[in-house]
């Protein structure tokens, strides 16, 4: 049970007077998938960083099952935009170290859970012992991806998690998270940013369009799951909603 | 072989040939250079050859230990020529290479237990610096109340010079050896607490906002994310610590002691025995040399994940 | 092999109990100088542990940090020059003078060339000399130009530098036309080409320079302990004025003073240095006039009360009854008589 | 007006008034603490009141300065009470509160005096350092044959205590002054040196590549990608060097000079006056704060770009 | 006239003994759009760095127009995959570093030049004098495809451009980028990586395939310009070609 609920939020950076993000009110439901989209700017990001108790809003409260976010925690795993992930651990590490924050196991079976993950995103284990410096861009991507997976929370914040691979892995990743999603006893809660429309459609249950700091529209998805992604852009539905949307999301431009 | 004899190799062995034969067989304005010199010269050559061998397959090294050396056979070749061959520098600053190898040759043991005495001084003051600096600037950083107020203190007191403290140490600490310790400590301490802060404060807010959404216990933060962070500014600050303390070292061997390298210089500054001063400032520069050559490889090591 | 050396080890330490019984720890600062010649042959020679005492040196460079520590109670006595410690006692420092170490011993050197016309004091106007302050050569000249008329502010340009040794080399350069030095520099001064324009005494006959300092509480509680210690240097003194141990007091003192052997016979046994135990108080209150001359003290305080030559008396009087006849010690009352009466 | 008193404004505006009442209503061993010490804190307290007012809208700056205000009424007092009023520090190592501000009124002038020779010095000093050491810095980082060479020659070098070198720039340069000039200069030098090589040597690839494919000439490349990009490590090695000059003014004033405020101090410590040394303590601490809250306000104006 | 050529090319990073590209011989004519697509870490960057003259490579020849390069310069263009802008320069002053180094103009006219591409891109004159560190990362992709742009080299270098912007800037800069490419007198030559399969097609004129390291495809595609990205997609050689470049990409998972 997390459902994240966003209320009256203004976020204004310091030193400038632009509204980030303006009288926003948003709730996620528990065991929801939602992605935010829009044009670049628009501030999907420092949404998510509400989200992730990094960012204080200026005004109005970010809750989690009606709780104040106070600050981050294990319950919210988060991927940033720009993978963030430790240069002075190897690979290995980043992700060893990330799970004993979480639990009190032995050495060798953490080992063994985090070269599991690595491979599930495609990573060989010569990759495990390089240094992030070492990596190309997407594969250091993907060493963030895992680490947030493997820590299992209940709530996952991902910003721009696929926009760095290729599309074959971009795929196999949208698998895993919904693998991982459907997983454990309750649904996980997850918000994903993301400037790939098909992408948004596919995963989520619903898609928020921000533009200018404000929710310009939010649209629910009806597909059931599971779906085949090469089977619903045949339907009718997906045809008006990525029409809505790139109607929504273009809207800047006119 | 290839590897070994290239045009650096011979042009610093062709330097080194020419250097022995000068202070041979160019004449002396009193005593001969000496056996001691040649031999001396001989053996700076034979040191770089062992050097090329051992850097063969490194360019680079090896380049720059050619340079090096024949930058010091020049050196010591005009430093021969102006004193012991014609006689244009006074002997009173500027001993011969002679006097100041003979002196090394009398002085050896004592430079050792001297050095003893000072590593002893050196690592209990630079080591009490960095136990209090790190954690101290480590903790300011992560309270910027602290921060507001130690800072400007920083400022202020960093830099008065660590002499004026002397009497202050002598009369509230226990003893002598303390004091000294003292002189080094605040030395040393001043350079790693600032990097330190400094260091922590620069720290690319990711990795902090990374390990924060890892809901890090403060322990662990500071163990594994602030600390190896902002371990390339604690390095410069410990390097600058280290040159500090060294350069306090005559004063505070000079506090109620007598043995120390810097108390070694000192003497002989006030005594003008500048050949023993020359020998004392070359020790230094030698086991500087390996301290920083150690503490480098180190830095280099830990820091080893930077590309 | 184990039970004999922790025998060994049981044994040596009731050696040093036993020592530490009977030797008193007698802390005692100095400057390393072959001034101070009487600490070394009192050491060496075992008169420290003849009296009792366990004399434990501590060298300083800075005749301040000295005297600091002889007032923080970290030094039983100290020898560091005698202006260094009539100023702090200005100051306020609650120091005594007990004794003697040193006279004269200082030195204007110049150029060859100049030597001869410095050696009547009223060239020295218009010249620029270096000094290094508050050093006893320094007060000597200074003095000296005051008695001959000569204003030391205003008629030549007096340069202070850190050291002899930066002396030397400005004069040799010519960057000054003279310099004050003390030993060994004098010595050295002359090694390097320059000439001895004149010696400190023959601008002040006896001028005092190191005087034996003590904390003044200190030196009225263990007043015994400081009897017994100028006992020892009193022994010294007999010890080096006797010719035919010149070459064992050379070797003691090399022990200490790491300089030539030749530079320290000079020293000692050249005539210009005067290697003294008694405190010499009229010599003390002269050299506090002239700094009151030369406007580095002000004339408000009788400093008599600080000057306490009664344990030098008491030692010299003890070592009387111990050996009645013997005529140096004799000589030395006459001396004291002479110097503090 | 509620940004100005608030709890923290009380506190010390309480302090101040208990700190005031306080050394004048205790009892004085000696002599009383004297009017000027009572003035002395109430200016300090009417300086605490002008910079609340200054920060009225910066909560943190506001806490600090009265922290720090704090801090000072504290040791001020206990100070005072130590050396005037009970007397349990000898009043000669721990002059009081009193003889420091008439020593300060005695010797105003004068310190300025000393204090306009001091800025004259450290900027020649100084400034030499930073435009010998910066340029060679960039250069020896961009070749690396030289910095194979100059490394460790710095290495070597700079540990050892520049005081050393005084009777040979005696002997070399041609007046005191410019003596004096060298060791400011040697002491500021190696850390401008050092910072600027490591700061270049340092610089994220990411942006030389870049500036690479805009294909600059070496000089704009230098002058606009190297250069600033190696500012924040440049302004370290500017500040470690003027600390350095700042612990070597003594030294360097007592060449043959009677001006400076390294002087002033210096002969305080030899005459035992306490009350001067710390006069000019306390004066160097002031003068030094006022350099390094420009230098700072300089560099945060010139890293701006930083988050 | 640009012809990029890679001769027996290998690369092998420092301190591994893996080969980042084996034995790649590769002919780009010039005026020709040649997108680079494969699996992350397949080695697309790594040409790249070659054809910018920013790495040297263990073995082999890279040539312009048969002349060996020997290092980078302003004919040839370059966008990174970490927006790699001057973090010291403001957005505006980047630019118009950039244009100063290439042409001697007044001041007045390079600022006027330097706006113009920046509204081009999308970002307006609030952003113009932030810096970086200041701006959403889409943003300063967009930036520094702007200061690309505006240098008008004769060969486009560009290693994932698109990657961090959303679907409608996306299909703008696209269109930007085609204009650019056609104008003045010779069309420039163009190397793209990307791992969008859609944007390769739409954009090259041949699309090649990396697989660890080596040339694993090299496609042809036929379609007329100027085309309809909403249009080609219904052809079927459209469909044939997609499937082709997803096989290949993905025969690393098979
Ligand atoms: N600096 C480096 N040091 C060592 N190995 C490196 C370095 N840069 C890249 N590599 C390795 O070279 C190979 C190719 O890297 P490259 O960056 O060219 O991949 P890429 O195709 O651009 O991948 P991506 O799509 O993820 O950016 C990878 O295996 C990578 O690990
Ligand atoms: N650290 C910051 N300081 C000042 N302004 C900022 C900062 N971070 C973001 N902004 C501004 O806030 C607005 C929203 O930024 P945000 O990063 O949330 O955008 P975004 O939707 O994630 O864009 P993108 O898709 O490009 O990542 C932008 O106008 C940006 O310039
Ligand atoms: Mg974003
Ligand atoms: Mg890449």
């Amino acid at each position: 049970m997390s459902t994240i609920t966003f209320e009256d939020i203004n976020v204004v950076y310091e030193k400038t007077e632009h509204y980030a993000l303006k009288n926003l009110n948003l709730e996620i439901q528990s065991g929801q998938i939602v992605s935010l989209i829009g044009p670049s700017g628009c501030g999907k990001s420092t949404t998510l960083n509400l989200a992730s108790g990094l960012l204080k809003p200026t005004s109005g409260h970010v809750k989690i099952n009606g709780q104040e976010i106070t600050g981050p925690g294990l319950d919210r795993g988060v991927v940033f935009q720009s993978y963030s992930l430790f240069p002075w651990m190897t690979v290995l590490e980043n992700i060893t170290f990330a799970l004993q924050q979480k639990e009190k196991e032995r050495k060798e079976i953490i080992t063994k859970k985090a070269a599991e993950i690595l491979k599930k995103v495609g990573l060989n284990e010569k990759v495990q012992k390089s240094f992030p410096s070492q990596l190309s861009g997407g594969m250091q991507q993907r060493v963030a991806i895992a680490r947030m997976f493997v820590l299992d929370a209940p709530v996952f914040l991902m910003d721009e998690p696929f926009s760095a691979v290729d599309e074959i892995t971009r795929n196999q990743l949208q698998d895993l998270l919904l693998k991982l999603w459907e997983e454990g006893e309750t649904k996980k809660t997850v918000l994903v940013v993301t400037h790939n429309i098909d992408e948004a459609i596919f995963l989520s249950d619903r898609v928020v369009v921000l533009r200018d700091g404000q929710i310009q529209q939010d649209i629910l998805i009806p597909f059931k799951r599971p779906r085949d992604r090469f089977k619903i852009d045949q339907e009718e539905a997906y045809t008006k909603i990525r029409h809505d949307l790139l109607k929504a999301v273009s809207g800047e431009y006119n | 072989m290839k590897n070994v004899i290239d045009r650096y190799s011979i042009t610093t062995i062709f330097f080194g040939i020419i250097s022995i034969a000068l202070i041979t067989f160019f004449p002396s304005q009193e005593t001969d250079s000496g056996l001691s010199t040649k031999l001396f010269f001989s053996a700076l050559l034979i040191g770089y050859l062992y050097f090329t061998i051992l850097y063969k397959n490194d360019y680079v090294k090896k380049r720059a230990t050619s340079d090096i050396t024949i930058i010091i056979f020049l050196l010591l070749v005009l430093w021969e020529l102006l004193t012991q061959k014609l006689g244009v520098l006074s002997t009173f600053l500027y001993p011969s290479l002679h006097a100041v190898i003979e002196q090394f040759k009398a002085d050896g043991i004592e430079l050792f237990i001297h050095l003893s005495a000072s590593i002893k001084l050196l690592a209990s003051g630079v080591f009490l610096a960095i136990i209090l600096g790190i954690p101290l600037g480590i903790y300011a950083a992560m309270n910027k109340r602290l921060e507001f107020v130690l800072r400007p203190i920083a400022n202020v007191l960093s830099p008065i010079p660590p002499i004026v403290w002397i009497p202050y140490a002598v009369a509230i600490l226990p003893s002598f050896q303390a004091s000294s310790t003292f002189i080094i400590f605040i030395g040393a301490f001043w350079p790693i607490f600032i990097n330190t802060l400094n260091g922590v404060t620069n720290i690319d807010q990711r990795y902090i906002k990374s390990a924060q959404t890892l809901g890090l216990k403060p322990w662990t933060m500071i163990r594994k994310i602030i600390f190896p962070a902002s371990l390339p500014s604690i390095f410069t600050g410990i390097q600058v610590g280290l040159i500090l303390s060294f350069i306090l070292l005559t004063a505070a061997e000079m506090i109620g002691s007598s043995a120390g390298i810097g108390y070694y210089v000192k003497l002989a500054t006030d005594y003008g025995n500048y050949a023993k001063v020359i020998t004392g400032i070359i020790f230094i520069g030698f086991i500087v040399t390996i301290i920083m050559t150690v503490f480098n490889k180190l830095e280099n090591y830990l820091l080893r994940w930077r590309n | 092999t184990e039970t004999t050396s922790t025998s060994n080890q049981a044994e040596s330490q009731q050696q040093t109990e036993n020592n530490e019984q009977t030797l008193v720890d007698f802390a005692i600062g100095h400057l390393p100088t072959t001034g101070h010649s009487l600490y070394y042959i009192a050491k060496e020679e075992g008169f420290f542990e003849e009296e009792g005492l366990n004399a434990i040196f501590h060298p300083f460079s800075n005749s301040g940090e000295g005297i600091t520590a002889v007032t923080a109670g970290k030094l039983d006595v100290g020898t560091f020059g005698t202006p260094a410690p009539l100023t702090f006692e200005e100051k306020g420092a609650k120091i005594v003078f007990l004794g003697g170490q040193m006279g004269t011993g200082a030195g204007v050197v110049s150029k060859p060339d100049l030597a001869e016309d410095l050696r009547d004091i009223q060239n020295f106007k218009g010249k620029k000399i270096a000094t290094v302050k508050l050093a006893t050569g320094d007060v000597v000249l200074r003095g000296a130009l005051y008695d001959a008329g000569i204003d030391y502010e205003k008629d030549l340009k007096i340069i202070e530098m850190n050291s002899p040794a930066d002396v030397i080399v400005a004069v040799k350069k010519g960057e000054v036309d003279a310099g004050v030095v003390w030993a060994p520099f004098v010595e050295k001064a002359k090694q390097e080409g320059l000439e001895i324009v004149k010696y400190s005494q023959e601008y002040y006959e006896n001028h005092v320079c190191c005087r034996i300092i003590a904390d003044e509480t200190r030196f009225d509680e263990n007043y015994t302990n400081y009897v017994k210690f100028l006992k020892a240097i009193i022994k010294a003194e007999r010890f080096e004025k006797d010719e035919k141990n010149k070459e064992k007091v050379i070797a003691d003192i090399k022990k200490y003073v790491d300089v030539d052997p030749q530079i320290i016979e000079k020293d000692i046994y050249g005539g210009y240095v005067d290697q003294s135990a008694d405190p010499n108080k009229k010599a003390i209150l002269q050299m506090r006039d002239t700094m009151v001359d030369i406007g580095y003290l002000k004339d408000d305080k009788d400093i008599s009360p600080s000057i306490r030559t009664e344990a030098y008396k008491e030692a010299l009087d003890q070592l009387l009854n111990e050996e009645p006849n013997d005529p140096f010690y004799q000589s030395l009352l006459k001396r004291f008589e002479e110097n503090n009466l």
